[in-house]
């Protein structure tokens, strides 16, 4: 048992450091140009959104259709902060004033969480979905309306602390805590609202309390995804957090699989890259799109992992086994 | 002076509250199709807007390209559109009829999207004019003024609303679309036939979102390949404020909704109309969770 | 001494009154059946006893707090625990993660220790695994363990809910209907079962049944509801030859 | 080196990039000036291109959004290596954009981007238009004196900063000749209910009514206000080109301000009204002119620098000079055009009628 | 009357029933008994068309039930009261046991059969405006039970009818199956209650795991030692 979770630790290690050397020669040989590590910054950015919300859509089992909101907050609290602070003319690192930048966005997010979540958390199901509409929808509006960010003409001149190599391992760090709080005391209690709110109260589960620790926890992390996302573009646009961003990590959610933090990661590579891909095909693009994500749903209802998870060690493993089993046939005809 | 600057006070009420009447009844027509289909299959058929916005465009090409009469345009949209939303139904959502809940939420995320962009390649971007297609006439109440158009679709959706009411109460195809909305394995027990019961539901949806989307192309002129979005949107917000499922509380919702936001615009702030549409539906449903009209039923345990 | 009581608790929905100022004292260790003609208002009881309706009128007491509007959970806390007549289990759950669930308040670590996985957390969910496998064991559900709740036989989910009630510790327990859907061995077996966890636990067991054999078998004192008011208390026996109950639930 | 495996390798034509939404709300701005620029493309090539070279239009789609228009831009340069960008169409994905942009030193002119910050310190990017407060000052110079206009009421799209922008700057000008802002209403991007708005506009009674937007949420407004029967004058502005063909009648006898006249005299106007005609089957409105005057422009300056290196096009760009269909374009130092004459059009019997021009000074 | 032939069910990859044939005549009440997971449900619900089975057949009256839509099938004179009651929840009591008779037409013969389930049921009657999702488990059976009688069926199906009942009801709920089978009507009866129900069926078959294991005469059954000792506690 503990002998196989240390190599599964080894294993997936190995696989992390191996993914991120690849690209880093990649990158360093410039056989990457830019666009296609903008695509990759994106993606990372959009893994990060997508694992947040599947603390709410899968843990929790929420249909929680704002999160764009959570991002704009943490995008708009982050790049003010950091603005503040390269013109306060205090010699810092770069990537202290990310990580800085990123722990405002996401607390100031998580609070909001916390604030919007205590009173509507008692509503269920479709109620909730539209609540949390309704907040993005208001937050929106706001940073239209609020001209310290710039209102509807946006936040201009945020420094860009984003690249690659620290976007990479800030998703890694992200994964692992969201996966390792799926499997804390505080994750499961969280799930057991999902699977039958009456009876976690039964087996004497806070259900309120948890709730909104949830729906606090995937605010502070879009909040982290809001800030790397302002410090990547430099640029922040109010209407870039409507109500379809929203519904855009929602897809990936539900496509990867409610619950299944792998797949957040898998759909969200898939559905950010696949734009892109088809983005020649110019205006029969979103076309495209929608017909792959209605054929998507209709061939895999529960996503593409459904609840599990993606073990690269089992995988590894059934590999080998198949291997193993060739071989022994192979050998039975040879003798 | 005083008198007379009071009257006048009272007439601009007057007259915002007409107008927020003509947008409210277009909300309400859409959101009786949105609450319909979620009444059956649980379903928020996000394309539903798109529905309204093709049933638009079926009537402008009824309207300038065949030149149909009035009740010709509105019936060969809504039949057209019942069709088509039948078809969705089939292609899209019933292969997901056993899949979980927000699977087919994807799938109607995906066909909105669909249809929109369809739209955008068949019709191309530019708005096309909508032809006044009810006779224009306005009536004068004292200072205030009321079109024809406004009379016609605040009548029709009432009309809508109250046989659709009566109809799934009292009849007994309306028990047996309840009966499938509850548990579809004890329908079929009962001798129904779900597929056609969902269909039919489909069909009387769409073809209210068509008639919708007509109106609503009436009134504002246009016709577009994202139109449908925005009063999409708020027909969904329309449909919950009044309690999901329930075609009164989709009428009264779609009123409620179109007079906060003519009111808000005329009184407090236009910009944060949405927003303060938004809040109240969010306190209202803070203090009634399922909305105005929804049981507050508890889950026997 | 007096374990859980309830004093003149009502509950009315609408017009109608499905429990009429009933009263309850369940002493330690007891092991007490509720019963009634379906209807009678014994699910609404045990509701009401635990937290999910507060009741209309009245007054519930257990070690001597008041539990009145509290919480189902605090109630969990404070000792008394229940299982559903519907079975409502975690039900994409293993077996062992549904008992953990419940074991909740006996695990000592907080959010940020088990995010970062500290020390702590190992030693405090290695406990966790022990203690609910322990339970499972008493139940013989030991092979089950990571099997998910709802792939398991219907009895081996009564059972499984019963091990969920007992993992928050409860000092009373309180069975819906446990052997619904049993056939008689394993009835017979679940009576077992519910003895063997009343002594080794020491708890008080407070239970609705409709089979007959289940309940006159091991219930050392049975209450009798019927509208939603007690119209007979007494011993097995008692209860057997009582007219009233006989006329009103046994037939004859 | 740093010669990417990007497309740039064919070297028997000079690829230009467009950036612009051809879907969603805005895709009507993209797709026109796109129809602009790919007219101009065409006719170009039929002329024998530059020095003998075809000259593509890669256009991608933005989607309004600002992270895709980075993505489109960072695939040009890379994949596509095109040698300079004509876009974005829209202020905000021009910005999003900017930084990038500046950093690679590509030469950008972008056809529509009207706010003030997109060529600000950013030497490599010009544009095509003029800025949002040259006309709206333009147009409170023209209702203030030729419409001899007292008092002005204004209607502004909020969250819409060309609306916003213009607005602003007419509201300064107005009072500054004297006159008086009877009031403002606003509505959101998304609005298509303008009745509450107009209500208390019809009530105000001012002279003129300012409405700084696009045609299609022009076109309703003025439908509606004709409908209320409000007799003040509207004004607007460039959003406006397109007005004539479906709200012919509501908009009767009112005056925007524009970057060119469809009856002008001009025969390089005419010549453009009649290709677009032929092509697209419908009229020019003013995105899908400049679409095509920045085409042309950006081609001259890659002609006169003889090469497709940045630097010499920025350079050639700078030294612009251009007759084209909105007038004539030379650049100020910060890439914006210079004296540019706003021309002051009047609706009358579904036509455009050239009315006036007019320079700010 | 119904003929059940080398039938096998599949959910997905489990194999739930494996080759069963049996019959029931038309008049008979014939039980299957057998311990949890047996497949008892299973067989019911592919009789009523709700599962479609991989292998065999199922055919009522001569004809192939396969090929009948399910939906059509309560229209031959087939109900089925399901397990775990399936009543409509958020309807009263009153529009359940209407859709009962959703297949029928003649309003008056529906009046009296209704008066009828109100004289063996008087708790239904006293709660007729009720929403039946709050009905008590009990109350909600009798509902169940009522509303499939209402279809007046030729053969009802009945899974587990006594769960969940007083003993008093118990008792009238097998009366009730006794007096229902008298008017007429055929009755396939599925219980744990393995004692009550061979009591008063003509006929049983004991299932195992997808297989029928044994099969006879009910009261044979009765004195079986093998079913004694399995499915009648010893
Ligand atoms: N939420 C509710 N709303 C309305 N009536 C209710 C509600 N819950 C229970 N009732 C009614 O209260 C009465 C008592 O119900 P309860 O479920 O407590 O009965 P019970 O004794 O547990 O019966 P059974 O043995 O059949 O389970 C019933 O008549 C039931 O219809
Ligand atoms: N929906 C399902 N998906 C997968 N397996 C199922 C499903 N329903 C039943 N099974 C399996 O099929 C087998 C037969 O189940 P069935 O419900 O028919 O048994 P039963 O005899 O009615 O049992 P019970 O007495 O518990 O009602 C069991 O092994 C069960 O686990
Ligand atoms: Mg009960
Ligand atoms: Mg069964």
């Amino acid at each position: 048992m503990d002998h196989n979770k240390k190599k599964a630790y080894l294993i997936n290690t190995i696989a992390i450091v191996a993914t991120y050397l690849v690209f880093f020669v990649l990158i360093q040989t410039k056989t990457m140009n830019n666009y296609f590590v903008g695509i990759a910054i994106m993606t990372c950015i959009m893994i990060i959104m997508a694992m947040s919300l599947n603390i709410v859509a899968g843990f929790l089992g929420e249909m929680a259709l704002g999160h764009a909101g959570f991002m704009a907050i943490g995008a708009y609290a982050s790049a003010v902060f950091s603005m503040a602070l390269v013109d306060s003319g205090l010699p810092l690192p770069k990537l202290f004033i990310l990580i800085l930048a990123m722990i405002v966005g996401g607390v100031v997010a998580g609070i909001f969480g916390f604030l919007i979540g205590t009173p509507t958390l008692r509503l269920r199901g479709d109620y909730l979905g539209i609540v949390t509409i309704g907040f993005s929808e208001i937050i929106r509006i706001f940073f239209i309306n609020f001209g310290p960010t710039g209102g509807a003409a946006g936040l201009k001149g945020i420094t860009r602390l984003v690249n690659f190599h620290n976007v990479y391992w800030i998703t890694i760090l992200v994964a692992i805590l969201i996966f390792t709080l799926g499997r804390s005391k505080q994750g499961r209690a969280i799930i057991s609202i999902r699977e039958d709110e009456i009876a976690a109260e039964a087996a004497g589960i806070p259900t309120t309390r948890y709730k909104v620790l949830g729906f606090s926890l995937a605010a502070f992390f879009a909040g982290i995804g809001g800030a790397l996302y302002a410090h990547y573009q430099s640029f922040l646009e109010p209407s870039k957090f409507g109500f379809m961003f929203s519904i855009e990590m929602f897809v990936i959610v539900v496509l990867g699989g409610l619950g299944s933090l792998t797949g957040s990661i898998i759909s969200a590579i898939v559905l950010t890259v696949l734009p892109e891909m088809l983005r020649s095909f110019s205006e029969y693009r979103l076309l495209i799109y929608s017909l792959v994500l209605i054929i998507m749903m209709i061939f895999r209802p529960q996503g593409i992992f459904g609840r599990s998870e993606f073990s690269l060690t089992a995988f590894i493993e059934s590999l080998i086994q198949r291997k193993k089993v060739k071989n022994s046939i192979d050998g039975g005809e040879a003798s | 002076m005083l008198f007379y600057k009071g009257g006048y006070i009272v007439n601009l009420f007057l007259q915002q509250l007409i107008n927020g009447l003509n947008v409210g009844s277009i909300y309400a027509l859409i959101a009786i199709g949105y609450t319909m289909v979620y009444g059956i299959i649980k379903l928020i058929n996000f394309a539903h807007g798109e529905i309204m916005m093709f049933g638009a465009y079926f009537a402008f090409i009824a309207a300038t390209s065949f030149q149909l009469p009035v009740w010709a345009v509105l019936l060969s949209s809504m039949v057209i559109m019942a069709i088509i939303g039948v078809t969705i139904e089939f292609v899209a959502y019933r292969p997901l009829r056993n899949a979980p809940r927000l699977s087919a939420l994807i799938t109607a995320i995906g066909v909105s999207l669909f249809l929109q962009n369809l739209a955008l390649i068949i019709f191309k971007p530019d708005p096309k004019v909508m032809p006044k297609i009810f006779p224009e006439t306005i009536y004068k109440l004292g200072e205030i003024e009321i079109s024809s158009t406004t009379l016609i679709t605040i009548g029709l959706s009432l009309f809508f609303m109250v046989l659709l009411d009566l109809y799934i109460r009292k009849t007994k195809q309306g028990r047996a679309m309840r009966a499938v909305s509850e548990d579809k394995d004890a329908a079929i027990l009962m001798g129904i036939n779900v597929n056609r019961t969902i269909s039919l539901t489909f069909a009387v949806g769409s073809a209210l979102g068509a008639l919708g989307g007509v109106l609503f192309s009436v009134a504002y002129i246009q016709v577009y390949p994202t139109m449908g979005v925005m009063p999409g949107l708020k027909a969904f917000i329309a449909a919950v404020l009044g309690g999901i499922g329930i075609i009164p509380g989709a009428m009264l919702g779609g009123f409620i909704i179109g007079m906060v936001e003519t009111l808000t615009k005329a009184y407090l702030s236009t910009t944060w109309a949405d927003a303060i549409v938004f809040a109240i539906l969010i306190i209202v449903l803070l203090f009634k969770p399922t909305g105005i009209l929804g049981k507050n039923t508890r889950e026997k345990v | 001494m007096t374990v859980l009581s309830a004093k003149n608790i009502t509950m009315q929905f609408g017009g109608l009154t499905a429990v009429d100022q009933f009263n309850l004292d369940l002493s330690a260790n007891e092991l007490v059946g509720l019963i009634g003609p379906n209807g009678a208002g014994k699910t609404t009881i045990f509701n009401m006893l635990t937290g999910v309706y507060v009741p209309t009128v009245g007054e519930i007491f257990l070690n001597d707090q008041s539990i009145i509007k509290k919480s189902a959970h605090e109630i969990v806390k404070l000792g008394a625990s229940r299982t559903f007549q519907n079975i409502r289990l975690f039900k994409d759950l293993t077996a062992v993660e549904n008992v953990k669930i419940a074991y909740h308040n006996f695990i000592d670590y907080n959010m940020i220790q088990g995010m970062f996985r500290t020390k702590k957390f190992w030693v405090e969910e290695k406990k966790a695994q022990e203690e609910c496998m322990k339970l499972l064991d008493i139940f013989d559900m030991g092979e089950y363990a990571d099997t998910l709740a709802k792939n398991l036989p219907y009895g081996q989910q009564r059972k499984l809910e019963i091990a969920r009630a007992l993992a928050s510790d409860p000092k009373v327990l309180m069975l819906d209907e446990p052997a619904a859907g049993m056939n008689p061995n394993e009835t017979t077996e679940l009576m077992e079962t519910i003895h063997f966890i009343r002594n080794k636990f020491d708890i008080t067991v407070l239970l609705i049944e409709h089979d007959m054999k289940l309940v006159m078998g091991i219930c050392e004192r049975i209450i009798v509801v019927d509208y939603g008011k007690t119209i007979a208390e007494g011993t097995p026996d008692e209860i057997k030859n009582n007219p009233d109950v006989i006329r009103a639930y046994l037939g004859d | 080196g740093c010669s990417t495996s990007g497309g740039s390798a064919d070297a028997d034509v000079v690829k230009l990039g467009f950036i612009g939404p051809m879907t969603g709300d805005a895709a009507i701005y993209g797709s026109s000036a796109e129809e602009g620029a790919q007219l101009a493309v065409a006719e170009i090539n039929a002329a024998g291109g530059i020095d003998g070279k075809n000259v593509e239009l890669v256009a991608y789609d933005s989607k309004a959004d600002q992270t895709e228009a980075i993505n489109a831009y960072n695939r040009l340069r890379d994949q596509d290596g095109v040698v300079a960008v004509i876009g974005g169409t829209l202020s905000g994905e021009t910005l999003a954009m900017k930084d990038i942009m500046v950093q690679d030193n590509m030469p950008v002119l972008s056809p529509t981007a009207t706010a003030v910050e997109v060529t600000q310190e950013a030497p490599n990017v010009f544009r095509a238009c003029f800025l949002d407060d040259y006309q709206g000052q333009a147009a409170a110079n023209f209702s203030a004196t030729t419409l001899g206009a007292k008092t002005a009421a204004l209607l502004i799209g909020t969250g819409n900063p060309y609306s916003e922008g213009v607005s602003e700057a007419f509201k300064a000008a107005f009072t500054a000749k004297g006159g008086t802002i009877a009031g403002s209403e606003s509505y959101g991007t998304a609005d298509k209910d303008f009745s509450a708005q107009l209500t208390k506009i019809k009530e105000m009674n001012p002279d003129v009514v300012f409405v700084p937007d696009y045609v299609q949420t022009v076109g309703p407004i003025l439908q509606k206000a004709k409908e209320m029967g409000i007799t003040a004058k509207f004004v607007g502005a460039d959003g406006w080109d397109g007005v004539q063909e479906e709200y012919a009648d509501a908009a009767q006898g009112n005056y925007f301000t524009n970057h060119y006249a469809a009856d002008s005299p001009s025969e390089t106007v005419q010549n453009f009204i009649t290709a677009y005609k032929a092509e697209y089957n419908k009229v020019p409105n003013s995105f899908a002119a400049l679409g095509y005057d920045a085409v042309y422009t950006m081609v001259e300056a890659i002609t006169a620098a003889g090469a497709t290196e940045a630097a010499g096009i920025i350079t050639a760009l700078n030294a612009t000079d251009h007759a084209g269909v909105t007038g004539t374009l030379k650049f100020d130092e910060e890439g914006n055009p210079k004296d540019k004459e706003v021309t002051i059009i009047k609706i009358d019997d579904g036509q455009l009628k050239f009315d006036s021009t007019v320079v700010n000074n | 009357m119904l003929k059940v032939k080398d039938l096998n069910v599949h959910y997905g990859k489990i194999h739930a029933i494996k080759g069963i044939s049996f019959e029931v005549n038309e008049g008979e009440i014939v039980t299957l008994i057998g311990a949890n997971g047996a497949g008892k449900t299973t067989i019911l619900q592919t009789i009523s068309g709700l599962l479609k089975p991989s292998e065999g057949m199922v055919s009522f009256e001569g004809e192939n039930l396969n090929k009948v839509p399910a939906h059509q099938i309560p229209m031959m004179g087939i109900a089925h009261v399901p397990e775990g009651r399936r009543i409509f929840a958020e309807m009263t009591v009153l529009e359940n046991l209407q859709m009962g008779a959703y297949i029928r037409k003649d309003k008056i013969s529906i009046q009296e059969d209704m008066e009828k389930i109100f004289l063996n049921f008087p708790r239904l009657k006293e709660r007729i405006k009720q929403i039946a999702g709050t009905l008590s488990g009990g109350e909600q059976q009798m509902l169940a039970m009522g509303r499939a009688l209402m279809t007046r069926p030729k053969l009802i199906l009945l899974d587990e009818p006594s769960m969940g009942l007083a003993p008093l009801l118990v008792d009238e709920i097998f009366n009730m199956i006794q007096t229902v089978n008298d008017a007429g009507t055929t009755v396939l009866l599925v219980e744990q209650n393995a004692n009550k129900a061979l009591h008063i069926a003509n006929r049983a078959y004991v299932l195992e795991t997808g297989y029928i294991k044994l099969s006879g005469n009910a009261r044979d059954l009765l004195v079986n030692p093998e079913v004694q000792q399995a499915y009648l506690g010893g």
